[in-house]
């Protein structure tokens, strides 16, 4: 390898060495752009409600359906709510367990939650949706989601969700679960709880 | 590859790439293929072969649901 | 397995002793320490897994504890694919390739140095993550968050093995680009060049392309763990599927990965024993080209039970199913190639034989787990675990036994004891199958996978399992008995070991010198 | 699909026969309760029937090279390395016989998914190491309770003999109507589990912060059981699902059993209690 003879080899080798290193490189970039690709899919086809809050917080329906779509008084759909606490000390539930909606009909429901402790709590909540292919026909216009709440010790909130089933939902789906999970937010702020997303 | 490699053109890469996902190749046409394509060629060819395949499955795979659900 | 005789080393300056080994750059030096490197590894993963058996010989703990067994479960899977089988082939490759070629060395044999000896040390970290406070992981060697997030400190020892392991593997695949693109002899074009090169070529592609996923997959559980992000917290936005997809983007090539360059080995193997041409040789590099493309599509086939809609469980299933007809190819090709040829069954051939056999029965396996709904049935249970054994072991590792049969002649000098060679066939296959095809009844019946414990009607089952698998761990011991004979002498191998064997690794003396083809050969 | 698992089942009469003969399934998948897992059992003789003709037709060619043509008895190695009409052949027959399979697999996915108009909605919480179950919706709603490990710490340690449903018996069962669709969401606390009951044909990861759904109805009553089915840590294997399928009259019994249970506790246990019990316990009050 050291004769002279060599040397355009060399040159080539270290040609082709730079390429495929970089080529690694950008693989381990494209590792962790994978992370916001796969939000984007996740938000266009609705499997996973990993949107980020001010996204979910109704902006999306205003910017790309009109308010008063039609309603489709032909379909009723069962809209259950669920409730998830995530090792937190409160007691969260839907004030009712379920509503019989028409797709395109403006619906407004509450969700209680009590922080049983005698010391203030911030907590977060995550929607999520099933089936899953139902989230990208939920409009939320107005949700307690992913927004910090803090609970006064012993404090009783109630929070309100209003939404609009798309008159684009597949037929064959008639039953949607809306859940939310309470997880605690420990002693961090809003940015570095949100830290994942910014990368 | 001692003689002047000559440079093949789009539509040979293509399919050579092509046949690479049947995954059988003539012998004789594959010593035209290693003589002839330039293998960043065949790299962007591949890739672009790979998007028109997935695009192809997430068609078919639409269709099936269209017409299961219908 | 050294190759090399102290007389061969004068003339060069080489140092003596330990500082041998440490500084060398000769490709055959490096490719020996990888294989014992591996072999140690493969006996370490070998205890972890008795162990294993011993605990699930009968129903109830008697050996271990749960969370110790998932440890071992975990490690063994770790060591097994990245301290074993991967290693063990980046072996192979740094012997034959160049002797395949007509190279006088890897194209940077500086890095190839330092690719082998990052490996000792992330073993070091990996398995004395054992006695880390908290022990190993016992996540499982997929390391799924949020599990992988409650681990101890062993986690982050793994992690960094992995990190290690993983600049290895890309280093020593860049240098197998590099070999064969550009150190090629005059007159061997890519098309007359062995399939063994062919394979490893589009291996070390896939290398480059999945081993930094998995490293940034590891690296966001590590700020996870640490730097109070949340990748995969749902509570911060993050979702913990999403690292099942950036793992399995890596980890189904990573599948080829281990399987590729045995197809490799094996079409070396075939034609030799069967003194008649590859049966389809275009059709195979081809159809290598097609699994290593079509593995970039299929990932979320490891994730049927996670609960996709029905277009996403359509798509992995559909694009899965299509992988079968080149593997298909593979195998027709193979036995083509058996067809009217003029068999003989020495050890290396009687390997590679048993490869397509058992080979082709977890083929069959991995078809009918294709089909999603049966794949949601049998998901992470002892179906899965036998399946991925067949494909592994009796695929990976038979054609690893094949061709260090093959080759030893060649790197020794001396040929390998054929008697033992055989005996160490025969125990190997009838042990496996013993240990691995009761597991698809456990499977089928409902037996989930990574348990330490069991009910009662899987009990018989797992008892011959468990004594399968002793069997299988003890004949390996007669493979050190083969190459220290070997090694120390035997019958003198001639230059073309093996009567019909072509290539030019062939036309170099056994064991190959030192240093081979300075003056480049010309092929034809 | 139907008449050709027969006609599988026939090829393999003896093992498919031995399965279902036994109280448990021992070469071959549980017996199937649902349309579901039915339908799966169906696909999957089908599988092994295809994939043993091909076995048959692969090795019956292999070792009859490996007999016949061998050196030893003379046999002289032929010269052809290329034929592309047969290449192509072995390329496509394989597409045909993947197409086969996978019309079937197809219909099967599609109903999987179709978890509308459910008689009953459960949500199964997976815990480390414990399901919490609670009714959601239809029959028996506002029910809910933990199901853990009953097997006793004794016969897991060997120091008592093991019983029938060693490491398969939980404290409190799901219990579900027969003949009803029960539609099953799943949510994990801490990390991902899995839910899987083999009879049914259901495995569904549960995934904490995410709620999935998937569905059942069962045939036939009786009590069936199943693991968790993703690694959760230590106690991983000790998870199992129990779920007793009733008939109508007695699943009504057993709601009213429990109104009537969840009604005492309630008066009797001052609601302050819930923040120390664990998440899944009443937080409703």
């Amino acid at each position: 390898m050291n004769s002279p003879v060599d040397n355009g080899l060399a040159s080539d080798n270290r040609r082709l060495l730079l390429r495929l290193a970089l080529s690694a490189l950008v693989m381990f970039g494209f590792g962790f752009l994978l992370v916001p690709f796969y939000e984007k899919i996740c938000e266009a086809t609705g499997i996973n409600n990993v949107l980020r809050p001010e996204a979910e917080a109704g902006a999306r329906f205003a910017a790309d359906a009109p308010l008063n779509s039609q309603v489709d008084a032909s379909r009723s759909i069962l809209v259950q709510f669920d409730a998830n606490l995530h090792d937190l000390p409160w007691r969260f539930q839907p004030v009712q367990r379920s509503v019989s909606v028409h797709p395109g009909q403006l619906v407004h429901v509450e969700y209680e939650v009590t922080n049983t402790r005698a010391e203030p709590i911030t907590g977060q909540a995550v929607p999520s949706y099933g089936p899953q292919l139902a989230g990208q026909y939920f409009r939320k216009l107005d949700c307690f989601c992913f927004a910090q709440q803090t609970l006064a010790p012993g404090e009783r909130r109630i929070m309100p969700v209003v939404f609009v089933v798309d008159p684009a939902l597949p037929s064959d789906v008639n039953t949607i679960t809306l859940s939310y999970t309470f997880f605690e937010l420990k002693g961090r702020s809003a940015a570095s709880s949100a830290g994942g997303r910014a990368s | 590859m001692t003689d002047a490699p000559r440079r093949a053109g789009f539509l040979a890469t293509m399919r050579a790439v092509l046949w690479s996902f049947f995954g059988v190749r003539r012998r004789q046409a594959y010593i035209d293929d290693a003589g002839s394509l330039n293998p960043l060629a065949v790299v962007v060819a591949g890739v672009l072969a790979g998007a028109v395949f997935v695009i192809v499955l997430v068609l078919i795979v639409q269709w099936v649901i269209g017409v299961a659900a219908a | 397995m050294a190759a090399v005789t102290p007389d061969q080393l004068h003339g060069h300056h080489a140092p003596g002793g330990v500082m041998r080994w440490l500084t060398t750059t000769n490709h055959k030096d490096i490719g020996t320490m990888y294989m014992i490197f591996s072999f140690i590894m493969f006996l370490s993963g070998g205890v972890l897994a008795l162990t294993i058996r011993a605990e699930l010989f009968k129903p109830g703990l008697q050996v271990v504890q749960p969370e110790f067994f998932n440890q071992l479960t975990t490690m063994h899977g770790l060591i097994m694919v990245f301290g074993a089988i991967m290693p063990a082939f980046v072996g192979f490759a740094n012997w034959m390739i160049p002797l395949m070629i007509g190279a006088s060395d890897m194209a940077f044999a500086r890095m190839n140095n330092w690719s082998f000896w990052l490996l000792p040390p992330a073993a070091i970290l990996l398995i004395g993550s054992f006695f880390a406070p908290g022990g190993a992981t016992a996540a499982g060697w997929t390391l799924y968050a949020p599990l992988s997030v409650q681990m101890g400190m062993g986690m982050d020892m793994a992690i960094f093995a992995i990190h290690i392991m993983g600049v290895s593997s890309i280093m020593g695949a860049i240098n197998i680009v590099v070999t064969v693109l550009n150190m090629r002899a005059p007159g061997m074009t890519m098309m007359k060049m062995p399939l063994f090169c062919w394979t490893w070529l589009i291996t070390a592609y896939l290398l480059i392309a999945v081993m930094p996923v998995l490293a940034g997959a590891v690296t966001m559980i590590l700020a996870d763990r640490h730097f109070g992000t949340s990748f995969f917290n749902a509570a911060g936005g993050g979702d913990p599927v999403m690292y099942q997809h950036i793992f399995w983007f890596f980890g189904h090539p990573e599948v080829y990965i281990m399987i590729l360059p045995a197809f490799g080995i094996v079409s070396q193997i075939i034609p030799t024993f069967s003194r008649k041409p590859l049966f389809g040789y275009a059709s195979m590099v081809y159809a290598t080209a097609s699994i290593a493309i079509l593995s970039f599509a299929v990932w979320a086939h490891h994730m049927f039970a996670t609960g996709m809609p029905a277009a996403g469980q359509l798509f992995f299933m559909y694009a899965t199913m299509l992988i079968a007809v080149p593997t298909g190819v593979k195998v027709f090709n193979w036995v083509a190639t058996m067809w009217r040829g003029s068999l003989s069954f020495e050890p290396p051939m009687l390997w590679a034989t048993g490869f397509i056999f058992v080979f082709t029965m977890g083929g069959f396996t991995g078809l009918i787990c294709a089909i999603a709904p049966i794949d949601i049935q049998v998901q992470d249970t002892y179906y899965v675990v036998a399946h991925f054994h067949y494909v592994l072991v009796a695929g990976s590792l038979f054609a690893l036994f094949a061709g260090a049969y093959y080759w030893l002649p060649k790197w020794t000098g001396h040929m390998p004891s054929e008697f033992l060679g055989k005996l160490h066939f025969w125990c190997s296959i009838v042990f496996f199958n013993i240990t691995f095809f009761p597991m698809h009844f456990l499977g089928l019946a409902g037996m989930p996978r990574r348990i330490p414990d069991y009910a009662l009607q899987f009990a018989d089952f797992n008892a011959i399992a468990s004594v399968g698998a002793f069997g299988f761990g003890l004949s390996q011991l007669i493979f050190i008995v083969v190459v220290v004979k070997c090694i120390r002498g035997g019958e003198r191998a001639a230059a073309r070991s093996w009567e019909s064997a072509e290539g030019l690794e062939w036309t170099v003396p056994s064991p190959a010198p030192y240093h081979t083809f300075e003056e480049a050969p010309v092929v034809r | 699909m139907g008449r050709a698992g027969r006609i599988a089942a026939l090829c393999l009469a003896s093992s498919v026969s031995l399965a279902h003969a036994e109280p448990h399934a021992r070469y071959n998948l549980q017996q199937p309760v649902t349309g579901i897992a039915e339908q799966i059992n169906d696909m999957h003789t089908l599988m092994l029937v295809i994939c043993l003709f091909i076995f048959v037709g692969v090795f019956g060619v292999m070792f009859w090279a490996v007999f016949n043509h061998r050196k030893s008895k003379g046999a002289v190695a032929a010269h052809f390395h290329e034929n592309t009409a047969v290449e192509i052949a072995w390329t496509i027959i394989p597409v045909l016989i993947l197409l086969g399979m996978a019309w079937p697999a197809t219909k099967t996915v599609i109903a999987m998914k179709d978890t509308s108009n459910p008689d009953i909605t459960v949500k199964a919480t997976g815990y480390q190491w414990k399901w919490g179950y609670d009714y959601l919706q239809g029959e028996g709603e506002g029910i809910r309770f933990l199901s853990a490990l009953s097997t006793p710490r004794e016969q897991i340690e060997g120091s008592a003999p093991k019983g029938d449903a060693y490491l398969l018996e939980v404290d409190h069962p799901l219990v579900v109507p027969v003949g009803k669709k029960i539609r099953m969401l799943l949510t994990a606390n801490d990390v991902i589990h899995s839910w899987w009951v083999p009879a049914f044909g259901v495995k569904q990861d549960a995934i904490p912060g995410f709620i999935r759904d998937a569905w059942f109805r069962a045939d036939k009553e009786g009590v069936y059981r199943g693991n968790c089915a993703e690694l959760c840590g230590r106690d991983h294997g000790f998870m199992p699902i129990v779920v007793q399928v009733l008939s109508a009259e007695k699943y009504a019994a057993w709601v009213a059993e429990q109104k009537a249970k969840a009604a005492a506790t309630v008066s009797a246990a001052p609601p302050a209690e819930a923040d120390s019990a664990p998440p899944a316990a009443p937080d409703k009050g």
